[in-house]
This record gives C-alpha cells, structure tokens and sequence, in this order.
C-alpha cells in the first residue's frame, strides 16, 4: 500500500476542475498534506523542489476552489496568503528583504515538508510489515499459565477461644440492664428548680440550683434542662429571669417573691 | 524451496521441513480449536499429504517440549504432559480466617462431632457452605460421619493437624467456660464496648475535673 | 534431574532437547502473553540458562512454520511470515487505519515520547481526539507523563504490545530508523534550521529551495 493509495492524483490523470473539486478539500488533512501532495507531483525528489513552483501550484489550486464557490477552511487560506507573500518576497532583490529572509522562510517549509513526507512514508512501511494477526499469528489457543494459589489459614488459640466466648455470650439468655446515662432529664430540672427557687428570696445564679458536685457531661446536661426548665417555669409565670448583657450570668427568682416584694 | 539439509539427528536423518509441512505446523499452532484432517486438507490445498504431514511433524515434535497429538480425528499441539508442572505453578499465601469461619471452627472443636444445623443453633447466624469448605481446605475440619436422625445430617469433627494447627495436646485443652468467663471473654461485645466507653468518660471528666461551681 | 541422559546425548552430534528446553518451549508455547526473561526465569528456576535456551530454541526453529520472535524484550511463538497466505483472515483488513491514525502512530514511534503539540506540528493539522483514541484503544500507544515544560503537556508513546504486533524487536528495528536519524529528519525544524544556518553562513549563499541531505 502506498500513502497515495486512496487519492486521486490530480495533475496527471486528465483533470477537469470540476472532478478534481468534488473530492477535494475532504482528501487532504491540511494544507501541509495539500502542499506535500502537490509537491510530489512535481515528480523530483523533494529535495530538489523549486518552492516558486510549488507555491503557484498552490495558489492556483486555491483559487480554482474558489471560483468553484466552495468553502474553503480557514487554514487553507491562511496558508495561501503566507506563500502569496512568500512568492513577493522571494522575488523583491535581495537587499530589501527583511528578517527572517524569504529564504529562510522556504527552507522552513521545504523542511517541514521533508519530515512530514518521512513519517508518511514510515507509516505505510510500518503498516505493510508482517502484523501480529494479520500476517503471523500467536498460537490460536494455549493453554495459559495458571498459577494455584494456595491459601495458608492463619488463625491463633486466642482468636478460636475469643470467637467461641463471643457465640456463648451472644446467644446466652441476657437480662438487659440498661445504662443509666450522666444526664438529667428536663422533668428532674422542672422539679428541682421549681422547688428550690420558691425557697430564695432573692436573685440566684442559674448555677446554683445544679445538684451539688456535678461536674462533666452531667453537669452539662444539668445546666442545658435546668435552662430549659427556667424557660418554661418563666412561661408558666413561676419565675423572673434577669441577665444583663450577652454571656453574662444568668439569674432568677420566684415570680411570688416578686410579687410580695411590690405589693 | 529448502535446500536439503540434512543433519544427523539420533541416527535418523533429518531433512528441514518442506513448506507443506511447515504450512500444516502453522495451521495447527494458529488454529483456536483442534482441526479434522479434512479441514486441514481444505487450508493447505488438495496437493498435499496432510497424513504424511502430521505423522512427520508428529515424529519432530516426539521429544520436544511440544507435542503434536489427535483426539477423536483432531489434531492439535499441545504441550508435552510432563511439562504440566512447570505451568501451574503453586503459590502459597498467608490468609486469615474470617469471623464467620473462627466462630464455625470454635463451635466444631467445643462440640464436636456436630451437624450444620446445630452449628446455627449455637451461632444464631447461618453457616454458610463456603465456610465449612475453608475449614476442610484448611485441614482442621472433616466430616465424620452422619447423625442418625430424621434426614441423616453430615456431622463434622476437627482433625490431628486441627490439635496441631492451634498448639492443643487434646480438646481436652481448650479451656471451659469458668475459664472463659473468667478471661472476661464471655462478654457480648457490645456490653464489653459499654463498659469500655464508660471507663474512659469517668476517666475523662476526671481530667478536666474543674466543675461549674 | 535427567543429568545420565544429557551426558549421553552430549556425545551426540545434535543433542536432543533437555528438561530446561523443553519446558522454556512448553513455557512460552502456553503462554497467552509474550514473556520476559525475568518471568521465564521465575517459572523455571534460576538454575535455568534462559538466554542460552532460548537461542537455542531459535535455532530449532529457524526454518519451521513457527517461529520463536522477541519483541521488546519479551518473547513469544509466531507463524512464520511466509505462511500468512494460508492463515490470513480477511476480516482484518477492514479495520484499515485513517491515514491521519497511521501519520500520527508513525510519529509517536519515531520521536517518542512525543506531545500532541509536537504531533500537529509535524502534521501541520490539528489532531483529532479520536486520532490518539484509536491509537490507545489498538493499545499501540500510552500517555507517558508530561513534559516539564510551560502547560506540562501529556507525552505519548508506544507500547510493548506495539512491537508486538509490527513484529520489531525494538524501536531501532523501526523500518529507516537510522537513515532518518542520519538525515536528521527526526529532529524538530527549528534546530535543522540552526543547522542550516550556520552551514550557509559559511558558504555565503543559500540557492533557492535547495536543502541537504
């Protein structure tokens, strides 16, 4: 198989516009492939392509596609307008040329134009040798190398006897004795500040009416339902609550005291 | 196509495969099921001697690591049976038993010899079967018979290399429930995790022990 | 294990094949993946001249219809070219690859390891992702990391199976490798330029589109 295989070669078959239009701009991936398409045609090795030629090829080719109306990709034209000025440039007399040199510029193509049309070339060799499965085959059906795996059980005389001691006491007839949790409940605060503030007469810190020497997560839950039992013993009219500013202590007392301290 | 190179090879001599016979040694290696001598005879074309073919390839391959053999009008390579060894390698691996398997283990060794279903009772969890099959392939379990009860249920029994596995002179050595308890091991795992908890929020709110006044 | 009869065989002109032989043949014959040394050396024992075997075994098979192929260090049974008439299945042929998929798979494994950006740069048009797709799904080619450069772009090359399947032993096997690299075509433009450049600098004229060689 040849690279130019499947591509119609333009210039040499007998060449009509309009054939060689309707298979055009789908053939080539690019104006580079375009270019190097066009260079082969020249039929001399690329080394010795005259660029000149190659780029009136081009731009001819371009403005063929364009009189046929058709749409051509931005890049081709990109391309056209980089080799219209190329063309100018190689043909200004030499001292006027600017950096880089129009020479230079042609070098430049011309290289990429070599080494894109080594690795075409490199491809089609690469796919026309013998292939695994086209050409040569592995064998159709081995048998494989399996490897067994052996599994060697670890386990100790303690793990036996835990997990014997864990069926036993999983499965004996349990009597379930709940925990009594470090909390006190909102009806044990209810009752207990209910109680204790009707005995003061005065302003008493929040605190203390937590029973004494809790401390922890019971105090904590004491503090949370003595505050909750304040609210609601204060909905209820029972108390007066009073607190100067955010964070600040916290304090109350009987609404029945208050209420003999006005009258 | 081959020059005739012969070769002295066991007394015999020995000529270089013609490429008939190496067009029916590729066939066979490529094929992805043995082939009759029929469709062999289609591949490599009427001319041929498939029959002459394999009982030349049949004749080199005789001592090779390869063999070339039929079975019921099929031939195909394979390779040679005292290889076998060399291609299913064993490997050994380290692997702990599971909960489920510990439990079943333990049950067996205290209760032997004990059917499935008694296993369960004990368990109150099902057994399932891979894991009588571990402790089998493992070695510390058998069978040891069948209960004489309506539907005659396998009963099982731990083995010598079970005694010898778990360090045990007898069953007589695994120690009974007093000595259970009293390693604290007869405690469900749950309540052991309460008490366990407990401990360590006394433990705790003894640290920071500064109270709310 | 069979050391009487090897000596035997020694005074032998062709010495039949020994154990180690036989199963290195059974070995890769077996194998549904190309092996390495390492892992012949593995399933063999270190006691086995692997690399002496499998010379051997090359030779045993030279001329056969199976040929005995090492293919980026990894090693493997295959028909022998010659024969792919017979075996040839067309089905293959209809999956044909794009040329842009052969472009690009050319210049991944002639400059590898190779960016996309690389890869359009030589191509002159963008590459499509399916392009780099159907290159990994045939499993020819691989992200290889990045390049530390600005933007840390994904590298690619080929894979193992890549030398496998074109039938190279390794990437100096690729068809003009040598030639391309003596040329200089495999390095990039800009660096061929210098090269250039420097060159005329010396001789004071450059001709119009003439390059070198």
């Amino acid at each position: 198989m040849t690279p130019d295989e499947d591509m119609p070669d333009l210039f040499d078959t007998g060449r009509s516009a309009g054939e060689v239009l309707t298979v055009s701009f789908d053939s080539w991936e690019g104006p580079l492939d375009l270019l190097l398409n066009l260079a082969r045609s020249q039929k001399v090795d690329l080394r010795e392509i005259s660029i000149t030629e190659l780029v009136e090829q081009y731009l001819a080719f371009i403005k063929g596609a364009r009189d046929m109306k058709l749409e051509l990709a931005a890049d081709y034209l990109v391309m056209a307008a980089w080799l219209a000025y190329l063309k100018s440039a190689l043909l200004l007399p030499k001292a006027q040329q600017e950096d880089p040199s129009p020479e230079e510029m042609a070098m430049r193509l011309h290289l990429r134009l070599q080494r894109l049309s080594a690795m075409r070339d490199c491809g089609a060799r690469l796919l026309a040798r013998d292939r695994l499965g086209r050409d040569v085959f592995p064998r159709g059906a081995p048998e494989g190398l399996t490897v067994n795996r052996i599994s060697l059980w670890q386990a100790g005389l303690y793990d036996l006897i835990a997990a014997y001691g864990q069926v036993k006491a999983r499965n004996r007839p349990v009597t379930h004795v709940v925990a009594r949790r470090p909390v006190m409940t909102l009806e044990e605060a209810l009752a207990r500040v209910g109680q204790l503030v009707g005995q003061r007469l005065d302003w008493v810190r929040l605190e203390s009416f937590l029973p004494d020497g809790v401390s922890g997560a019971l105090g904590r839950s004491a503090l949370a339902s003595s505050f909750v039992a304040m609210l609601e013993l204060a909905k209820q009219g029972r108390v007066e609550i009073q607190q100067e500013a955010i964070f600040a202590p916290i304090f109350l007392r009987s609404a029945a005291v208050a209420e003999d301290a006005l009258s | 196509m081959n020059t005739i190179e012969h070769e002295v090879q066991d007394n015999i001599i020995s000529v270089a495969p013609d490429d008939d016979i190496r067009g029916l040694e590729a066939a066979l290696f490529a094929s992805t099921e043995p082939l009759t001598i029929a469709q062999m005879r289609q591949m490599l074309g009427d001319a041929v001697d498939v029959g002459a073919g394999l009982a030349r390839l049949q004749q080199d391959y005789a001592g090779r690591g390869i063999n070339l053999v039929e079975r019921g009008g099929r031939w195909h390579f394979e390779t040679a049976p005292d290889m076998a060894h060399l291609l299913r390698r064993d490997r050994e691996e380290s692997r702990k038993l599971s909960r489920a398997g510990m439990e079943t283990l333990a049950i067996i060794a205290y209760h032997e010899p004990v059917s499935r279903a008694e296993i369960e009772a004990i368990r109150g969890v099902q057994v399932g079967k891979g894991t009588l099959d571990v402790l089998m392939e493992a070695g510390w379990v058998r069978p040891a018979g069948r209960r004489e009860v309506p539907g005659r249920p396998l009963i099982y029994a731990t083995t010598p290399e079970f005694l010898t596995h778990f360090g045990l002179s007898s069953r007589r050595d695994l120690p009974g429930m007093e000595d259970l308890r009293a390693a604290g091991l007869l405690e469900p795992v749950d309540l052991a995790m309460e008490g366990l908890m407990q401990q360590t929020d006394t433990e705790s709110s003894l640290e920071n022990g500064e109270g709310d006044g």
